[in-house]
């Protein structure tokens, strides 16, 4: 029978993180101090791990209007108009329960877009899991799909695209990050800020419950195994009515100017949302547990502070307009209470049931959390991986290469799931999920955003920093092909376990490249979210980074490029450098079976650069433009010719290649000039056949194929 | 035979489309109504006549999909 | 001529709709659904979201918002009544309309063009277009399938091809004298050929034109 | 007191979460399911000891809002 360990390391805290809290304080925490410490330095909270890393990322340019840091990265759209971006991963929440995690997930990032002031207009989801053939895998993406839609299409927002991949490595950790765009006029844009002394802290929206108690520490910064059924009953559920009664509420106040600054309650809660804003504006305040309203009796003040119960807002408000503020609330049939007070120096003091039960420094949750630099080394095992020899393709047909790519549920039709989300809500979805990037108008205007969001944990398994580069570009070509600009990048970094010195050297890397490629296209990162710990039983995940690429298109092209509009005759051309023929962590060497290996290509930054500001460049004249990506130029082909039903005849060498920056054209002969040195013809669009290289398949049979990929496994 | 498994979801997880009944039956001047909760109850038939056989059978069931650990537990009764 | 589009907590398509009414010349007010008087408009749109979450049922609590006796009242008066999606089973709670919609066949969410056939053309949303004719506009619902056991109601669209077991395949639905319809699909969201189709515009010129005749 | 009400889907009405339920439990090998129906349940606390008075309130109740008659019939029990 041995002791229980200490309280701080059952709350996930380290004996040296706990003197420094006593350090901090010149005594021992009470419990609902340390409660509070040992949620914001988690992992999850205050990025202890990753943040000395993140500082590479380039984070300025002109049109930056925050960065990262606050609850969402915003830049200017001109004449008046912000957008802001923000991606979020709920990995562990939906290993535990598919359905609610998701949900909740969804919940928390339409929260950090409207804490900002900006309406939220889009979704995307990013969602990784184990093979389909498992069927707790088919449970888990039943879920999260379910989950997604259940929540985003009843608080009102489109989710409007996204990307999925399967890998037995996600098979104990699926990936669910979610992305949010929102917009907003100029003078509506709200920091997360306490404000001045004197000012006063309301608490919108649900009644706090037991919900998630160490959510913040334990679900999120620890890693899985067998027992990780033990951290269930910390759950939590998602109230998409509730959360769209928050929008409007929060829009309401924005609109009339009735706030100094808002907090969402996210992990940590109370804890995160009374400290952080008062530690940014450098302020105290003084927080009466008694006043807030709780969904369960008996709750103690570590469970009031550290609770996850989701749709809840802090709003700072100047005393004058507290009333108008309660009344609006009031309004949209949301429950408020006034909570706190904003003083003079920087102690937050905290009392319950009429004790004082905090009263610590609020700048220093934030300001003294852990940083840590860990040891990071190369695998010893890449080289032996990087030396596997690529799949010999001169032995299969390539029309049965192809048969057995478009089956494949990573790269058939994505309908199965996106027909399960509103993507048309709001009426701006010019277009939606299924083909590259989404693209967004903006009404009252002549611009339109475009979004794309990529990740690619096969790639980045061989050469995290290539992977990491080549997922920017992608993304960036994706929103090049709609017709807009490349603007602005938000990153989610799904990782292993930091403890492990391989996992820090792929982090660091996957970093490294991604900075190397927004430097090369002159995008800032504006915002992210890390997620360690995705391992289950000490088997790390491929490492994982997604990147979200913000794009603008102003104007809009009148008739933009779509993947449905080639037609009989149109010659079909690939713009980009010439396939190098590698297939290295490619589609086709995952579907014969192959195990992943071999050294991907290196993006040319120069040539990337060219390529996409060409794509966007032609956007705004031609019929079809579909960027290279998974399955390479062949399925690339082939979906043009699905949407457009029509065959198309290819003659190309390497179709199965994918090799970084290249994209498609559809266009009549004569009608567009090419600059030679980039582009090559590569096929005609006409009859009711694909062919490749002389070897065909009926295009109806493809369409097929394409479209039951995954229903057939699924359903 | 008649197999009910009613599911009830534990009291620590939120229901929100309980305190959305409870408000709507305020509104509807059901003032003395202190909580709601909604839950699901199924009816199942199965062929067979052992009851324990039966009631594990169900239970398998139960633990493989009807019921969502994480959020509820269950009760079966086998009615006849 | 002047339609009020009603918001209910929940709602999420009340802009969609008015701005599509607008953009062919219609006028709208959004109506917030603790108003009680409706008498200043000659129309009543009841917009598609998650009115109350949809808790319990589909437009169940909706359907005592204190707006709904003036919707009721405005039905009784002939005023043309209009329910899309989530307003459809409003009004078949409020009883305006006969059935009930429950989940649909396959449990999952739909939402993507459709393809709709008029079946009767004498009703507010149906005036404007011929018999047999088809339209394309999007489903995006996850209780649209429509039970009537009374048998009493009078289906002016169906679906070309069965997507959430509807009876009758019916995708919009009259009361007798044809003054309250709902609709399943959403016209206001086939109405700007950048989005992918306008043939919702003629079901909403129809209820455009309705509002004139009585 | 606490009161349980049981809505119970009227044969005529379809019921497509049964119908896929019981499929699921066929692929997942139980072969002897014979029909399954979900319900729904409510559980509530009414403030007040008259069970009758009760009983015509929740009564009320499910006239008015809790039950659909097109869809469903309802059951009331009081559990103490
Ligand atoms: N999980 C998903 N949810 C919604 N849309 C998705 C999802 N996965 C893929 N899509 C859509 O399918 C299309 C193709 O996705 P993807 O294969 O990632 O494109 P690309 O390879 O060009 O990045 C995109 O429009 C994307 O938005
Ligand atoms: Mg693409």
């Amino acid at each position: 029978m041995t002791a229980a360990p200490p309280v701080h390391q059952q709350l996930g805290m380290t004996d040296t993180e706990y003197d420094s809290v006593i350090d901090i304080l010149g005594r021992d925490p009470r419990p609902a101090e340390l409660a509070m410490y040992s949620v914001m330095w988690s992992e999850h909270c205050s990025y202890k791990s990753s943040r000395k890393h993140l500082r590479r990322f380039p984070t300025e340019a002109p049109w930056v209007v925050v960065g990262p840091g606050e609850n969402a990265g915003v830049v200017d759209l001109g004449d008046g108009w912000l957008a802001a971006l923000r991606i979020e991963s709920h990995n562990h929440p939906s290993f535990v329960e598919p359905y609610q995690g998701a949900a909740t997930g969804v919940g928390g990032i339409l929260r950090d877009v409207f804490t900002m002031g900006a309406r939220p207009i889009a979704l995307w989801d990013q969602i990784r899991f184990g093979n389909l053939d498992n069927p707790k895998n088919r449970y888990l993406l039943n879920g999260v799909v379910s989950g997604i839609a259940g929540y985003g299409n009843a608080v009102g927002v489109p989710t409007v695209g996204g990307e999925i991949e399967f890998d037995r490595g996600y098979d104990g950790n699926p990936l669910v990050n979610v992305m949010c765009l929102g917009i907003m006029q100029r003078e509506q844009l709200v920091l997360g800020t306490a404000g001045t002394p004197g000012t006063i802290a309301v608490l919108l929206g649900n009644a706090t419950g037991r919900d998630g108690i160490g959510g913040a520490s334990v679900l999120a910064s620890a890693s899985f195994d067998e027992e990780s059924g033990a951290k269930r009953p910390s759950v939590q559920v998602g109230d998409p009515f509730e959360e769209k009664k928050l929008i409007e509420a929060c829009l309401e106040l924005y609109d009339k100017n009735l706030v100094v600054g808002v907090q969402d309650l996210g992990a940590a809660g109370l804890s995160c949302a009374t400290s952080e804003p008062a530690g940014r504006a450098g302020v105290g305040m003084d927080v009466d547990l008694d006043r807030v309203h709780t969904r369960e009796s008996g709750m103690t003040a570590p469970e009031l502070l550290m609770s996850e119960s989701q749709e809840r807002m802090m709003a700072f408000v100047s005393p004058e307009n507290v009333t108008e503020v309660l009344e609006i609330a009031d309004h949209w049939e949301i429950d408020s209470a006034v909570v706190g007070t904003v003083r003079d120096g920087g102690t937050l003091t905290i009392t319950h049931s009429g004790e004082v039960v905090a009263e610590i420094p609020a700048a220093s949750l934030a300001d003294n959390a852990p940083l840590y630099d860990r040891p990071s080394a190369r695998p010893d095992w890449l080289d032996d991986v990087r030396s596997r020899p690529g799949p010999d393709l001169t032995a299969y047909e390539p029309a049965r290469l192809l048969e057995t790519l478009l089956d494949d549920p990573a790269i058939g039709s994505s309908e199965w799931i996106h027909e399960q989300y509103d993507h048309m809500l709001f009426l701006n979805t010019v277009i939606g999920p299924g083909s590259d990037g989404s693209l967004l108008r903006i009404r009252g205007t002549d611009k339109a955003l475009a979004v794309s969001t990529d990740g690619n944990g096969r790639l980045c398994y061989l050469d995290p920093r290539i992977g990491g580069a080549r997922l920017v570009y992608e993304a960036a070509l994706n929103v090049a092909v709609t017709g807009a600009r490349p603007l602005a990048v938000v990153d989610n970094l799904n990782f292993g376990n930091p403890k492990k010195p391989e996992v820090m050297w792929q982090f660091i890397e996957s970093v490294e490249g991604i900075s190397q490629a927004c430097e090369a296209l002159g995008i800032p990162v504006i915002g992210g979210n890390v997620s360690f710990y995705n391992e289950t039983d000490g088997v790390d995940i491929n490492p994982t980074p997604v990147v979200g690429v913000l794009g603008l298109a102003d104007p809009m092209p009148m008739n933009p490029p779509r993947l449905s509009r080639a037609e009989e005759g149109m010659e079909l051309c690939m713009v980009g450098p010439a396939p190098s023929g590698s297939l290295a962590g490619s589609a086709v060497q995952r579907v014969l079976g192959k195990r992943n290996g071999g050294v991907p290509t290196a993006p040319d930054p120069a040539t990337a650069v060219r390529v996409v500001e060409f794509a966007v460049e032609l956007a705004h004249r031609v019929a079809v433009l579909h960027d290279i990506s998974d399955g390479g130029l062949a399925v690339a082909a082939t979906e043009i010719a699905i949407a457009s039903e029509i065959g198309v005849t290819i003659e190309a060498e390497h179709p199965f290649c994918e090799d970084p920056h290249r994209f498609l054209v559809a266009a009549h002969p004569g009608t567009v000039d090419l600059p030679d040195d980039i582009v090559l013809k590569v096929g005609v669009f006409g009859g009711k056949e694909i062919s490749i290289n002389g070897s065909t398949i009926p295009l109806d049979h493809a369409a097929d194929l394409y479209k039951n990929a995954l229903p057939r496994r699924m359903d | 035979m008649k197999v009910r498994v009613e599911l009830t979801r534990r009291p620590e997880i939120a229901d929100p489309q309980g305190t959305t009944i409870k408000r709507a039956l305020e509104d509807l001047g059901f003032k003395d109504v202190a909580s709601v909760r909604v839950d699901k109850v199924f009816h199942l038939e199965i062929e067979g006549d052992d009851p324990q056989l039966i009631h594990r059978q169900v239970t398998e069931m139960c633990l493989q999909l009807l019921a969502n650990p994480v959020l509820e537990d269950f009760e079966i009764e086998i009615e006849r | 001529m002047k339609t009020a589009v009603v918001v209910f907590p929940g709602s999420n398509c009340e802009h969609d709709v008015a701005n599509a009414l607008e953009a062919i010349g219609g006028q709208t007010d959004l109506v917030w659904h603790r108003e009680t008087d409706l008498s200043g408009f000659d129309g009543v749109v009841l917009p598609g979201g998650f009115a109350h979450g949809d808790a319990l049922r589909t437009g169940a609590i909706a359907r005592f918002s204190p707006i709904m006796d003036a919707v009721a009242s405005a039905a009784r008066a002939g005023k043309p009544v209009l329910g899309i999606c989530n307003g459809f089973q409003i009004l078949c709670e409020a009883g305006l309309l006969p059935g009930a919609l429950i989940a649909n066949r396959d449990l999952a969410f739909i939402c993507r063009y459709v393809d709709v056939e008029i079946t009767d053309t004498t009703s507010i949303l149906t005036n404007q277009t011929d018999r047999g004719q088809v339209v394309r506009i999007p489903l995006n619902s996850y209780e649209g399938n429509w039970v009537d056991p009374s048998g009493t109601g009078r289906v002016v669209m169906r679906y070309v091809n069965d997507p959430n077991g509807s009876s009758g395949r019916a995708a919009a639905v009259a009361n007798e004298v044809g003054n309250v319809v709902g609709i399943m699909p959403h016209p206001e969201r086939a109405t700007d050929p950048l989005l992918g189709s306008d043939q919702g515009n003629v079901l909403l010129q129809g209820f455009l034109r309705s509002l004139i005749s009585v």
